[in-house]
């Protein structure tokens, strides 16, 4: 039997408003081994921490329990709270009286009844806690970062500065991302390549950095500061070592006609090739599907003009084994597949096209060279229509709930360079609603509307009805006016709802690391925590947690790497204490937990026991508490009862059920 | 005259620590109601509740249980909700052939993010438990007298 | 090969050769059309209001008809297609309006959704395929120009009808392909034809009609083809271009048009 | 036609107006936009405020072609379509057959040509 304490937190109004805190307090009062009670509006406030030390002291306390926030809060506050009295910190246990309680129940009777069952459960449990240490392992003091566009490139950046080797793995060609593919950038308008280019330059110059591109990820095992990743290295048939750059393979692949995929689409590249003029490397790969020598045999052209004879077909995928301390995920995102949305003619008709592609349309070293032309006739566009929220704010079968965030503002910066480049093109915008939050961005979206006369509609676009004579025909609602409009058009530019990069959920799942509805990463708190995954070790940049903007995610992948270098200036970390042990003397040595095991945790040792005065050796399970994570599969699976979990026991459950129904 | 009492059904919740508690804390924050009914505890991952949890929460007097645990796939220790997922399939069959009737069990995926499902899956569950009424008491012939 | 068939009302009278061909064709690509005994007009409409049971009966006993032969049920017109797959969607899926609908019925057995509907359409595209229809064409179409028009009850909702992608639709360009024409796709195709408005408004149906037309002929359609008796009503007013029904060229590509 | 008629409205049509974030897609698809008084976007305020009373009034309820583009649409799953189509149900089951069309006014519209499903719909729509 335990001297119990029992702290019961007002959390301002937070609790106190829905919860009889007093009454609370008097009740467990009553319960077995209480011997101390007592409420406060803060607990988690230095006082608060004050005043449980302080009873610990007094009392001789044994164990305590808080009744406050979920533990997901503050757990590790009265933890630590409770070891600078001299309690083991094993020995608290919380009662989630705010989350599971006082914040979804309005009547005060229902609410302080389950406040007082919560708190009876988690005294029933303290009861049967044991003073458990951590154990230490060592951090591995080299960082992953996954994903080479912007986000990756700066927190790998950040990372190596602080003096830790850091890995980018990319799986395209070069590093550079979607910010590579962006023409200009909002507010400021400045060349997205003039400013991003440096960032390459520099990440692929840095003693630090290593790049591994036209690379994935195949899989990760090991956990925070011990993680051990498998990379492919995809074939490029093109020697990294000896590839000079000079292009001329490029110039001479006969095979021209596979899609560039830089540049959505829209026009062709050749089998070998880099992506962009300023790839990093400048190291062409060879695309086996549309290579002849890789399907016929025959041409090899490439090979006989390369002066340095880098070109090497022989090339297999290899696989590289490496121990990382952090990964940091930064795998960016795609605009959605416009399939499911035939009304706006994006397959039909070639002078639709999404914001991306305008992108690549206004680009000098796009398929049009930077003019702006219709992509079916090459004609000059007089009438423009831009659709806000296209696949945005859908909560249908066919888009996105969310709101991409950055569609008004690109689309804004869109409208405005082509009044300003094309003075005598029409620019009309249908909008449902304009958001523009952040520095400069309403200023910029007002500027588009009143110094370059951009034609703004509130409405959404019905459809656009390809014509016979190559115009297209936009119907759509005027809101304000009370009108509905067709008008004729010469192109169509849809704000494409984004989404994260398709092999993501794929990643999340290798790391364990959980993953929302939209298949966005989601962060151990949304507010306070917000580039750390729920995993740990594992941490968020960029578009892969949450649309947003270049700003932005500069931010957070700076952010995601001060979380690292945090982590990684840690020589040894201490493990978590509730791992699984067996109990020698039921262990029948039959296997079942070693084949549950995710962690290869479990081994078999033979031991002498000493069973009812009968000696013998036995085969039995140990489990090796440094790769044991503590999930518990291992003591449902044991057939005898031997295995059981330190801090979540059986008989600890058992008693929280107990006291929940009694 | 006596005034009948208004059935509140005793339900008890498993939830992992990495999805579907995270899932309940943010149901809390958001404000999305459920009966208080439920009483959750936490446990590392849904592959730590023993059949023997359920059974002792019947036992003593539970109306419903319900165990919530990360998506398929989803899991933080990658396989733990599969086989939370066999074994509970393998225990509500057994029950409902004692006289525990299926509605009185679920197992229901809550990722962390799904604040919204968590208050839905509940606040169903609470009235497909009030539906069925009382539960039998699972009596554990050992202990009788 | 046997399908329940449920022509509707249309079909006996001023849409006749839509259903006679059809069943021409039909023997001629080995399947037979078995109408449902006693079967009672669909309405024409689907009722949207959650709350209505009575007027989905008809297609209820319809449904049941074929479930109790083991058939799928197979329909021409897109009204009745519209009702039937909707009612069906509902017993399926809506257990208010199937529990209703059942007690209504007084049945031992509760009808709950298990026939599978088709468009004869969908019976050419699914179960017989457009590559095999072509080899048994023995008229090819060739150089005709062919516009399909779908209208809105072939493929509206989406998602309950299940027949084709609404807003982008190819079954009825595949099945000109197959009889050898050119199809000739144009946006206007899954635009409404006016509907039943025309029996009030007649000017504004032929507007909306004149406006698909114009669209159709502006890519080079010569020729529309329609699997609705409302919609080749409403496209007649306009005189663009000729309006066929889809089942009368196939009778012809297969070769048995004039056959008795 | 009052409060309590926009809820019958809501349960009739199963539509939860509140979802509806005034896009005006439905507006922007409605081929009978034109003929309408009460645009297919107003149909859900009108709903939401409770004026049931100029709803039953307007010759919107009679000019939508269930032409279902607007259901097929909406990014919300409001479907204006269905509001429209209860509302119209409403005034029917309140008015009975003098709603809108009466039989004696059939054959004048006529021609030799109009088929059965036209006068069936039509008759489904207008009266019940």
């Amino acid at each position: 039997m335990q001297r119990i304490g029992v702290f019961v937190c007002h959390c301002g109004s937070n609790i106190a408003a829905t919860v009889d805190v007093k009454r609370v307090v008097e009740t467990v009062k009553k319960e077995q081994g209480v011997v101390h009670a007592e409420d406060y509006p803060y607990m988690c406030s230095e006082a608060g921490q004050a005043l449980i030390a302080a009873a610990i002291k007094e009392k001789n306390l044994g164990g305590i329990v808080v009744c406050s926030c979920s533990p997901r809060m503050h757990e590790a506050t009265f933890r630590k709270a409770a070891e600078r009295a001299g309690l083991n910190p094993y020995m608290v246990e919380i009662a989630n009286i705010r989350e599971h309680c006082s914040w979804i129940h309005k009547d005060m009777e229902e609410a302080t009844e389950k406040a007082v069952i919560l708190a009876r459960a988690a005294i029933a449990k303290v009861h049967l806690n044991s003073h458990l240490q951590p154990g230490e392992s060592l951090v591995t003091k080299r960082a992953l970062v996954i994903g080479g566009g912007i986000a990756g490139i700066q927190t790998a950046l950040d990372i190596a500065e602080a003096g830790y080797e850091v890995d980018i793995v990319e799986k395209t060609p070069s590093i550079g991302g979607r910010m590579s593919q962006l023409d200009k950038t909002f507010p400021t308008l400045d060349c997205s390549a003039c400013i991003l280019t440096p960032k390459m330059v520099d990440a692929a110059a840095h003693e630090k950095i290593n790049l591994y591109t036209y690379s994935e990820v195949e899989s990760v095992s090991g956990f925070v500061g011990n993680f051990s990743v498998d990379i492919r290295k995809k074939a490029r048939f093109v020697d990294m070592n000896k590839c000079t750059g000079c292009g001329l393979c490029q110039e001479k692949c006969p095979s021209k006609k596979a899609k560039s995929e830089f540049n959505r689409g829209l026009n062709t590249r050749s089998a070998i090739y880099t992506p962009f003029a300023q790839a990093i490397p400048n190291v062409p790969v060879i695309d086996t599907e549309s290579c002849v020598k890789m399907k016929t045999g025959k041409c090899g052209l490439c090979e006989k003009v390369c002066q340095a004879g880098a070109i090497d077909y022989s090339q297999k995928d290899e696989i590289i084994t490496e121990k990382y301390g952090a990964i940091v995920v930064a795998t960016g995102f795609d605009t959605i597949n416009l399939d499911q949305y035939g009304e706006y003619a994006y397959n039909e008709s070639p002078d639709v096209i999404t914001s991306l592609e305008l992108e690549r349309v206004m680009n000098a070293a796009g398929p049009t060279k930077g003019h702006l032309e219709r992509l079916s006739d090459g004609k000059a566009p007089k009438e423009i229509v831009f659709i806000q929220c296209v696949g945005s704010r859908c909560d249908d079968h066919r888009g996105k709930p969310y709101c991409s965030k950055i569609c008004c503002m690109y689309t804004a910066k869109h409208a405005m360079l082509i009044r300003d480049k094309y003075p005598d093109v029409n620019v009309t915008v249908f909008y449902i609603d304009v958001r523009t939050p952040g520095k400069n961005f309403d200023e910029f979206y007002r500027r588009a509307v009143e110094e370059y006369g951009v034609n703004y509609i509130k409405g959404q676009v019905g459809k656009v009805v390809p014509q016979p004579d190559g115009s297209l025909l936009v119907q759509g609602s005027d809101l304000l006016d009370g009108k509905q409009i067709k008008m004729r058009a010469d192109m169509v530019v849809l704000a494409t709802a984004i989404e994260p990069e398709a092999g993501v959920r794929k990643i999340a799942t290798m790391l364990t690391a959980s993953i929302d509805t939209n298949n966005f990463l989601t962060e151990a708190h949304p507010k306070l925590r917000p580039v750390e995954s729920p995993t740990a070790g594992v941490f968020l940049s960029g578009v892969c947690q949450g649309p947003k903007d270049i700003p932005e995610t500069v931010s957070q992948a700076g952010a995601a790497a001060v979380k690292v270098i945090g982590l990684l200036a840690k020589d040894k970390l201490l493990t978590n204490p509730c791992t699984a042990e067996s109990d020698t003397l039921l262990c029948n040595g039959c296997s079942v937990c070693q084949n549950v095991c995710p962690y290869g945790a479990i081994g078999y040792e033979d031991k002498e026991v000493n069973d009812h005065g009968i000696r013998e050796t036995r085969r039995v399970a140990v489990v090796n508490s440094a790769l044991c994570q503590g999930c518990g599969a291992c003591t449902v699976a044991c057939p005898s009862g031997a295995m059981d979990l330190k801090g979540f026991s059986n008989r600890q459950i058992l008693a929280e059920v107990d006291a929940i129904c009694r | 005259m006596p005034v009948e009492k208004e059935f509140r059904p005793k339900i008890v919740a498993f939830c992992c620590n990495w999805c579907s508690y995270a899932g309940a804390d943010l149901a809390g924050s958001s404000r999305l109601g459920y009966p208080a009914d439920v009483k959750i505890i936490r446990v590392p991952c849904s592959c730590r509740v023993n059949p023997m949890f359920i059974l002792r929460a019947f036992e003593k007097g539970a109306d419903g249980v319900i165990l919530c645990g990360c998506h398929p796939g989803d899991c933080h220790y990658s396989t733990g909700n599969y086989y939370a997922r066999r074994r509970m399939t393998l225990l509500f069959s057994l029950l409902d052939y004692l006289g525990v009737e299926e509605g009185r069990t679920r197992v229901e995926w809550v990722s962390a993010a799904e604040g919204v499902k968590f208050s839905t899956v509940m606040n169903e569950f609470v009235d497909k438990i009030r539906s069925l009424g009382e539960n039998v008491r699972l009596g554990d012939l050992r202990c009788k007298n | 090969m046997k399908y329940s068939y449920y022509p509707g009302c249309t079909l006996r009278t001023k849409a006749k050769e839509l259903d006679t061909y059809a069943r021409k064709s039909a023997e001629a690509l080995g399947f037979t059309l078995e109408e449902v005994e006693n079967w009672q007009c669909c309405g024409g409409v689907y009722p949207l209001g959650t709350d209505e049971v009575a007027t989905k009966l008809s297609s209820v006993r319809a449904l049941r008809d074929a479930k109790e032969k083991g058939q799928a049920l197979v329909t021409l017109c897109s009204a009745c297609h519209h009702v039937l797959k909707r009612v069906n969607d509902d017993m399926k899926n809506v257990p208010k309006v199937r529990d209703a609908a059942n007690l209504y019925m007084g049945e031992e057995e509760p009808y709950m959704g298990e026939t599978e509907v088709l468009h004869f359409l969908e019976v050419l595209r699914d179960k017989i395929g457009f590559e095999e229809l072509a080899k048994k064409v023995v008229n090819p179409l060739t150089g005709k120009k062919i516009g399909a028009y779908y209208g809105c009850l072939l493929l509206r909702p989406g998602q309950i009808l299940g027949f084709d992608d609404p807003e982008n639709p190819t079954i009825i360009e595949d099945f000109i392909r197959a009889i050898g024409a050119e199809p000739v796709s144009y946006a206007m195709r899954n635009e409404c034809c006016g509907g039943y408005i025309s029996l009030r408004d007649g000017e504004k149906a032929q507007n909306m009609c004149d406006a698909i037309m114009e669209n159709a002929a502006g890519f080079g359609a010569e020729m529309l083809l329609t699997a609705c008796p409302l919609c080749m009503y409403n496209l007649n007013k306009s005189d663009k271009l000729p309006v066929y029904y889809f089942t009368e060229l196939l009778a012809e590509a297969l070769g048995v048009k004039e056959a008795e | 036609m009052s409060k309590h008629d926009a809820e019958m409205i809501r349960e009739i049509s199963g539509v939860n107006p509140l979802k509806c974030m005034k896009c005006g897609k439905c507006s922007a698809t409605c081929p009978a936009y034109d003929e309408m008084d009460i645009k297919p976007h107003q149909f859900v305020s009108y709903v939401l405020r409770g004026d049931i009373e100029a709803l039953a009034d307007s010759k919107s309820l009679w000019k939508c072609l269930s032409c279902f583009a607007c259901i097929e649409r909406c990014p919300r799953n409001v479907e204006p379509a269905k509001l429209i189509d209860a509302a119209r149900q409403a005034v029917i089951r309140q008015r009975g057959n003098e709603a809108d069309l009466s039989p004696d006014e059939i054959p004048a519209l006529l021609d030799e040509k109009t088929p059965q499903q036209l006068l069936v719909s039509a008759f489904r729509r207008y009266r019940r």
